[in-house]
């Protein structure tokens, strides 16, 4: 079986979807790889590393010819599809909840697809869960983002030249990002507060040492370790509780997302205007219509001396780390699909079952 | 009264009696639990401080009494049972406390 | 030379209280032993051959004859036991002990009698020593499972204070007639064997060891009585050393147990195993629970010990303590590492974080699959506030949550202790079949707080 | 006394002298402040805040026509000299040493010129000291710039999708900035290593539980806690000492200066060609020439996979923080040079006369 | 009744062996005393009331009107005396026992002509009483400053030896003799008192509490031996208890001084000084180090206490460690904060980044400017590896480098403790006069490893 | 000899005094070193224990010995004075160790 990596479309993706070191184990398990020219230079990984690792780096077109089974990060854009040859299996996010249109011509190329975002949040799928790994990255480097941007520093310090107070940085989602956030900002040494729909996220914010700002839930519920949609009257009780925050703070981070829903709108344009001058946001879900209201995607809005950046660029810009992380979910992920480098097929298998969306041009998931 | 009296007669043992007391309340509150079993194996070897009364038992019984020479020897014997297998075990059973070597 | 041996005595009686203060510390413990044993052995010689009776040779021989047979067979007794039999044989020798005051109660009784006081001392070591040898003879046939483990009366605990009450009165009694009837003696003796069967009877095996260290303190104050027979010092003093000793041991190991002291002296006994764990205990087998101490002496005699953090020491916000207690172990010898399971704690990198915070150096943090290999050879396995990262259900039960997700092997480590609040489940809800090992020892109670006392406890060491 | 607050000059620099808080405190003490318009808008110092502190707001001409002293943080520029009337006093950084010829032109206008570069090193002086207080937060920033470069985290962290190691950071030059560099890289959970000529610096690199790379330095010299210009040996003897964890290096800060000279060369364009792809180097001497062989002042050079920063911008960037401490020291020394608004003149107290460069026209120091 | 008194004295007995053991906490040394104290009550009143002779009534007004004169006399100087003062006190009052002894003893001598062992027994009441007694008034008036501090006869050691020397012969010639000479008894008296003169002198002021606690150790074994005379049980005891007790104190007392125990047994004394500090001693003033155990308790019973860190904590790297002492104390119901110097350590905010790794909060760090007001207020500051930022000179010395610059101010708590190494310099390279200020002690040591084991001590209170 | 004789006359006594010895010790041992004053102060209240006998003294006295009496007297003041003293002190040296309240 060849695998063919592709190199990211987006531009501003610097990662890589398997990097030099997994295309070496798969080697040894019976794969071959071939990779698309420069696909890792924006993480780093040279097109020597690929070949010393045993891959084979080629074109695009080649690519396509050749490989049994193309993968990539990113959903595969109208470029890609055309290419894409009866009967190969092919990896990618493909958010088939929002994208039917996507699915639809995937699935009239007669591919068979799987989506690494459908991989199920159980235990054993851990290792594969893609979602888990770069959120991961994206609350560290959201942080580093939002240092970089501010006009303050983070920590207190009592100096001959005056005190500087500490920064006071709020973070609405307490998932994986959130609480990655959490820790990165308490290291530099910001007086972090958080908030969640989520009451059991209490403890694992202060097991971080930082302040957990209780929103009362009453009403709202979860489903499997996710938020649903919070009700209005939990939207108003929210801005209650947390508004004396927001407006002393100098960074907020907001990584509140519904798993294939808009999501929900936390900051709204009123309070803002309420905000510190120079205070930033940094919106995760951005991609997913924002938490903050006035975010716009892959921008930088300046409203009334308030920075709000919206984003999901943070773990591609740490594309090194961001690689070797999809890649080693991808190897689970192949290994868990595969025997002796055949697909099994076994739809019995939740994870599989999730995961493949179309089969062989069939869609089985909307 | 008569108990009185034998207090007073006695006057001293019960000083001696007092002290040791304090003594053993003192020597052992507050070791470790692990030192539970050792200790408790030592203070039987101890106990069996009685071989000493059963020696005496038989230097003083009649040596034709073959009786009490049978019965001073069983308890001989037991005595120094619990006393030597008392002390052999409460070793052994220190031997964990010895720092390994790696 | 009578005044040589009074010296002899006293020494031996100084011995007896330096070894029993040595032997309350680790480090001292074995010498305390020697040195005990040693005033023992010189108050045998002494009392042998530091006297002013005229004694036939036979007698002499007789005597040698009889230490030299007990020694031989108790020397190979306590050398061929297996580790785990040495209570047993514990309860043993401390019936041997109190049969042999018993013995010399009889041959002393027919020289007393008229002499009230000596009598009613003659009678208390009978009847204390007989009921020791019986129940230390029940205690190490419940140990080494020749006896049923709880057999209970009706009213158990009534019919044993009756009897008790009875044999007291009957001395009296007996005493106050100044009888010197055998019949009657023999039938004293013959009651306080079997009160010493009644009292330890309904005991189950669990509470053996404090029913052992009672007994214990009951044949010091029999060798004490004995003692007041013969003026004789060192078995006053130590007799009464082992008594007050004993029962304060008593209590001690009561205590450690989680158990009343009212719980031992009324004879409530019994109630089996400590209050802790839920319902399912009879399925899945027993939890042992351990003390500060236990796990303190343990960490400290060890050469490799293997952390494995998880939720919990970031809820206890255990992270200085652990490290603290890292060092101490280091500066003791004994090699410790962490175990970082991948998806320890909620986030990634969780455990990483939160160590790194007490600056913990990255070299003593090792990967899942680096340190599986090692547990084999790990003496402990600290396992604090994590559960489900060690779940053996992850191996063995399909049915799990956590079925297929790698884990911590720390089941091939010599012994595991477990630091958790109680035996609530983890983050995926499912019990945790490990606390059930038999290598297993919980230690219950808050990560930091324990974690900080184990500290105390192994400076102290 | 009116005291005229500058706007700067040079765009990167968004710092201002004195902040509204400060114009309060000398409000307070009797003088009048006039502030240049929109001069603390790039350290989110409003306009209005000044005013409601107390202080006009005027435009430039208004405030050279009125002002008796006139302060700003960088050299004034031609444009502000040509504004200069007799009499006044300026105070700003001058560096006379290596600028002759400013300091010829700005003596022609007849003022009086203090320099905050020169103050000295002594205890007393320490709450004037701007290096000190610019340096600091000099070494925090260029750690959250080298943050946001890298393509990877910087702690350790064991996931399921793989273990990411640690970053390895190393530090040349263990001053102020340096020193506040390692901890702020050692806060994020990087390993750091650092090297000074002054050996007495290894203790305080422990101290904030960093490795010192020790350099046998016999033959160097300090001289009044500053560095003096290093032996060619002693550079030879470093790089043999420090190359193994050069070459090893994610990020490299490089803050060695020596006093009135051109920084020394500490990385030659044979170390960064064996350096790792990805490195990152910020030069914080770029501006006196640089530590870095291939580093141009505000710029980013690309040089073989490694990206080398030439920046004094790192304290410029946290301009809040940077502008609060500043104007702190700005109050302090203008406290220390006048008694009740009026300048004493005190030419025996070293502060004074070490800072005062030209006196009425008179240049005192060259 | 007699035997009730013996009951009484071993009530008695008990409550010092109990209230002995209870003042060794500082929890419960309140409550020992006061268990002492009736002990003692009950032994005088059960010995006045409880005899078989008969007496007359004068001989009952007497013994109660010398109780009543001493009890008031006794009280009144005991409230009346200043908390400085009270050493000297206890040392009188010991003397005075002493001296209740010796006189004892002559009354008895009297009566006990021609036995031996009884005269032996009075001799040695006489000479440790007598020698007691002058020793004491020695001290105590050394001690509150009526005597020069130091005499020294040449070859003091020598003369002290001989004398006690012929002392010891002179009276085992006596009791040999059955001599019933007063002229020689009294002889004896006037050598024991001379020698309690002599051993005294030579030693310094500073070592008295050493010598107190040996007087009082002395004085108990004269009570024992009065108490032989009249086979007096709590009197033996209570002697021996205060005798043996005494001694381990004294040793104690003496490893807390960092003295040797020959130092003190060969008469060694008075070396004045322990071996800390340079050369300048006598200019600035002394230097008053501290141990572990006072500053632990100095710590636990104050109200507020103030840590100021400096660049030393950060060599140390003691910053867990401080977090832990800080957060034991305020569990204590102590308060604690952390006051920041601007320039303390070698960076700027270089205190903040290394209490912010342990996570101490920032609601404890007070800025300079804020807390110098609070000393004053302040029961105990703990000045922990800093030093210019602490040091006066910085106001009161133009020609220091650091003059000008503004500093923490200490001095106006009401206890310093300064921990760091040695008397080095920090930065700046100056002495510093706060710790030759008489408020200050220094505690040398490692911050670290002084800051653990004060952890340790605290929580063992 | 003779000594050996007094110590077989005297043996209780001897048994006594050691094991007082050794609950002095084990009592005193291990004190915190700010309670040394107040523990010697305690102590030296403890010896004034020699008031008994000074009482004893002034019972035992032939009351015409004015000689006798008048020691007697002043053996009992000095005693009680070292007693009431001793304690008094001591409870005030304590008071620094109640917790003080804010
Ligand atoms: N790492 C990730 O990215 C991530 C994310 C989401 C979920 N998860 C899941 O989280 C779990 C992690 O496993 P784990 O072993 O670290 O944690 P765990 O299975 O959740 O167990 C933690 C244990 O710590 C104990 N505990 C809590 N507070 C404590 C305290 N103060 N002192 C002592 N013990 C305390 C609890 O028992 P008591 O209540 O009895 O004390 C609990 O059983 C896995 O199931 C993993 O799949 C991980
Ligand atoms: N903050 C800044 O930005 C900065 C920058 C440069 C210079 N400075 C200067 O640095 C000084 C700071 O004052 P400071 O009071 O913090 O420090 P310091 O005056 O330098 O004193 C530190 C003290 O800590 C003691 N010490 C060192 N290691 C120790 C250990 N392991 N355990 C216990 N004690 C230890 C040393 O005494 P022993 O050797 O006897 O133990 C030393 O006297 C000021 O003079 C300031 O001007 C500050
Ligand atoms: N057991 C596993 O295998 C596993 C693996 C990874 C993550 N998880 C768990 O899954 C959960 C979801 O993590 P995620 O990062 O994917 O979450 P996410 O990205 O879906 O959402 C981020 C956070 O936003 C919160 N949120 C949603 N609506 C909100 C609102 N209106 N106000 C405030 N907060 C709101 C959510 O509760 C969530 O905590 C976490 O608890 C995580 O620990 C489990
Ligand atoms: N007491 C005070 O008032 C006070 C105040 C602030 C700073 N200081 C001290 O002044 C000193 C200088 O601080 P700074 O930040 O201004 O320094 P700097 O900016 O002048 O230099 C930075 C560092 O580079 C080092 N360096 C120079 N040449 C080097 C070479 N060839 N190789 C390696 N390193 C080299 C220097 O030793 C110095 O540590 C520091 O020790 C600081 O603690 C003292």
């Amino acid at each position: 079986m060849k695998i063919g990596v592709l190199k990211e479309s987006i531009l501003s993706d610097h990662r890589v979807c398997i990097n030099p070191a997994i295309t070496k184990v798969l080697i040894s398990k019976g794969f071959e790889c071939l990779v698309e020219e420069d696909a890792g230079v924006g993480s780093n990984f040279k097109n020597s590393d690929y070949t010393e690792a045993g891959s084979s780096v080629v074109s695009r077109e080649s690519l396509f010819e050749n490989a049994d089974i193309i993968i990539k990060i990113n959903p595969f854009d109208k470029a890609d599809i055309a290419l894409f040859k009866k009967g190969q299996v092919v990896i990618s996010q493909l958010f088939h909840k929002s994208n039917p249109e996507l699915i639809n011509e995937i699935a009239s190329r007669g591919v068979s697809a799987f989506s690494m975002d459908a991989i199920p949040r159980i235990s054993r799928a851990q290792d594969m869960d893609i979602l888990s790994s770069q959120s991961n990255l994206a609350g560290y480097k959201a942080v580093i983002v939002g240092a970089n941007e501010m006009t303050k520093i983070f920590p207190l310090m009592m100096t001959a030249a005056g005190t500087i107070t500490p920064s006071r940085i709020l973070i609405y989602g307490v998932g994986v990002a959130g609480l990655q956030a959490i820790a990165t900002a308490r290291r530099l040494g910001a007086i972090v507060e958080a908030t969640d729909i989520r009451m059991e996220t209490k403890e694992q914010v202060e097991s971080l040492g930082a302040k957990f700002i209780s929103v009362d839930n009453t009403g709202e519920q979860s489903e499997g370790g996710y938020a649903k949609e919070a009700s209005e009257d939990y939207a108003r009780r929210q801005k209650e509780a947390v508004n004396v925050s927001l407006f002393k703070a100098d960074l907020v981070i907001t990584t509140a997302l519904i798993p294939g829903r808009k999501s929900p709108v936390l900051i709204t344009e009123e309070q803002v205007n309420q905000m510190k001058n120079g205070a930033v946001i940094i919106d995760l879900a951005a991609s997913h219509g924002g938490n903050c209201e006035l975010s716009k995607m892959n921008e930088t809005v300046l409203h009334r001396g308030v920075k709000i950046i919206g984003t999901t660029m943070a773990p591609e810009s740490v594309s090194t780390n961001a690689s070797d992380l999809y890649a080693k979910n991808m190897l689970n992920f192949i290994n868990h699909l595969t025997k002796e480098t055949q697909f099994t097929w076994d739809l019995e298998d939740q994870i599989t079952n999730d995961t493949l969306i179309i089969k062989n041009g069939e869609i089985r998931k909307s | 009264m008569q108990i009185l009296e034998f207090l007073k007669d006695n006057l001293n043992l019960i000083y001696i009696l007092t002290l040791t007391v304090f003594i053993g309340v003192e020597v052992i509150k507050n070791i470790p639990a692990v030192l539970h079993t050792p200790l408790m194996s030592g203070a039987n070897a101890l106990s069996g401080v009685v071989i000493v009364g059963a020696i005496i038992t038989m230097l003083e019984a009649d040596p034709t009494d073959y009786i009490a020479l049978t019965l001073g020897f069983l308890a001989v014997v037991l005595g120094i049972l619990n006393v030597v297998g008392g002390f052999v075990v409460t070793d052994r059973m220190l031997q964990m406390f010895k720092k390994k070597k790696s | 030379m009578m005044i040589t041996l009074d010296i002899i005595y006293l020494i031996a009686t100084i011995t007896f209280i330096y070894g029993l203060k040595l032997l309350g510390h680790p480090e001292t413990a074995k010498k305390g032993n020697l040195i005990a044993s040693l005033g023992m052995g010189l108050a045998i010689i002494g009392t042998i051959f530091l006297h002013n009776l005229i004694i036939p040779t036979f007698v002499y021989s007789l005597i040698i004859a009889a230490i030299a047979v007990g020694s031989v067979i108790g020397w190979l007794m306590a050398v061929k036991v297996q580790m785990t039999k040495m209570p047993e044989l514990v309860s043993l020798f401390n019936g041997f002990g109190g049969a042999s005051a018993t013995i010399i109660g009889l041959v002393e009784f027919g020289k007393n009698i008229g002499n009230a006081s000596q009598t009613a001392t003659t009678m208390a070591a009978i009847i204390i020593g007989s009921l020791t040898f019986s129940g230390s003879v029940v205690a190490w046939g419940k140990l080494n499972g020749r006896m049923k483990s709880l057999i209970r009366l009706p009213k158990y605990n009534l019919i044993n204070n009756l009897v008790i009450l009875g044999l007291i009165i009957f001395a009296t009694y007996f005493v106050m007639s100044a009888s010197n009837s055998q019949m009657l003696l023999y039938l004293l003796l013959i009651g306080a064997l079997i009160y010493g069967v009644l009292f330890v009877i309904p005991i189950g095996g669990a509470d053996m060891p404090v029913v052992i260290s009672l007994l214990n303190s009951l044949t010091g104050i029999a060798a004490a009585i004995t003692g007041v027979l013969y003026s004789n010092m060192v078995m006053i003093v130590g007799g009464i050393l082992v008594g007050s000793a004993g029962l304060i041991l008593t209590f001690a190991m009561c205590k450690a147990m989680n158990r009343s002291i009212s719980n031992v002296v009324f004879g409530a006994f019994g109630s089996s195993n400590a209050a802790v764990g839920d319902g399912s205990q009879s399925e899945k087998g027993d939890i042992r629970s351990t003390t500060i101490s236990d796990v303190a002496i343990l960490m400290n005699y060890s050469q490799r010990v293997i952390i494995v953090p998880g939720y919990g020491l970031a809820v206890a916000q255990a992270q200085h303590a652990i490290h603290e207690l890292e060092q101490l172990l280091e500066s003791r010898g004994v090699q410790v590492k962490y175990a970082i399971h991948p998806v320890a704690g909620r986030m990634p990198g969780h455990m990483n974080v939160l160590l790194a915070e007490s600056n913990v150096s990255y070299d003593k943090l090792a990967e899942m699959d680096d340190v599986n290999p090692e547990f084999k050879n790990t003496d402990v396995v600290f396992v604090v506030g994590a559960n489900d990262v060690v779940n053996p259900a992850a191996h063995n039960d399909a049915s799990s949550p956590i079925f297929g997700m790698p884990i911590l092997e720390v089941a091939d480590a010599k012994q595991i202790i477990v630091n958790k609040r109680s035996m609530n489940p983890g983050y995926a809800g499912i019990e945790n079949e490990l606390f059930y090992n038999p290598k297993t020892s919980m230690l219950f109670g808050d990560a930091k707080k324990c974690i900080q006392e184990l500290i105390n406890e192994v400076k102290n060491m």
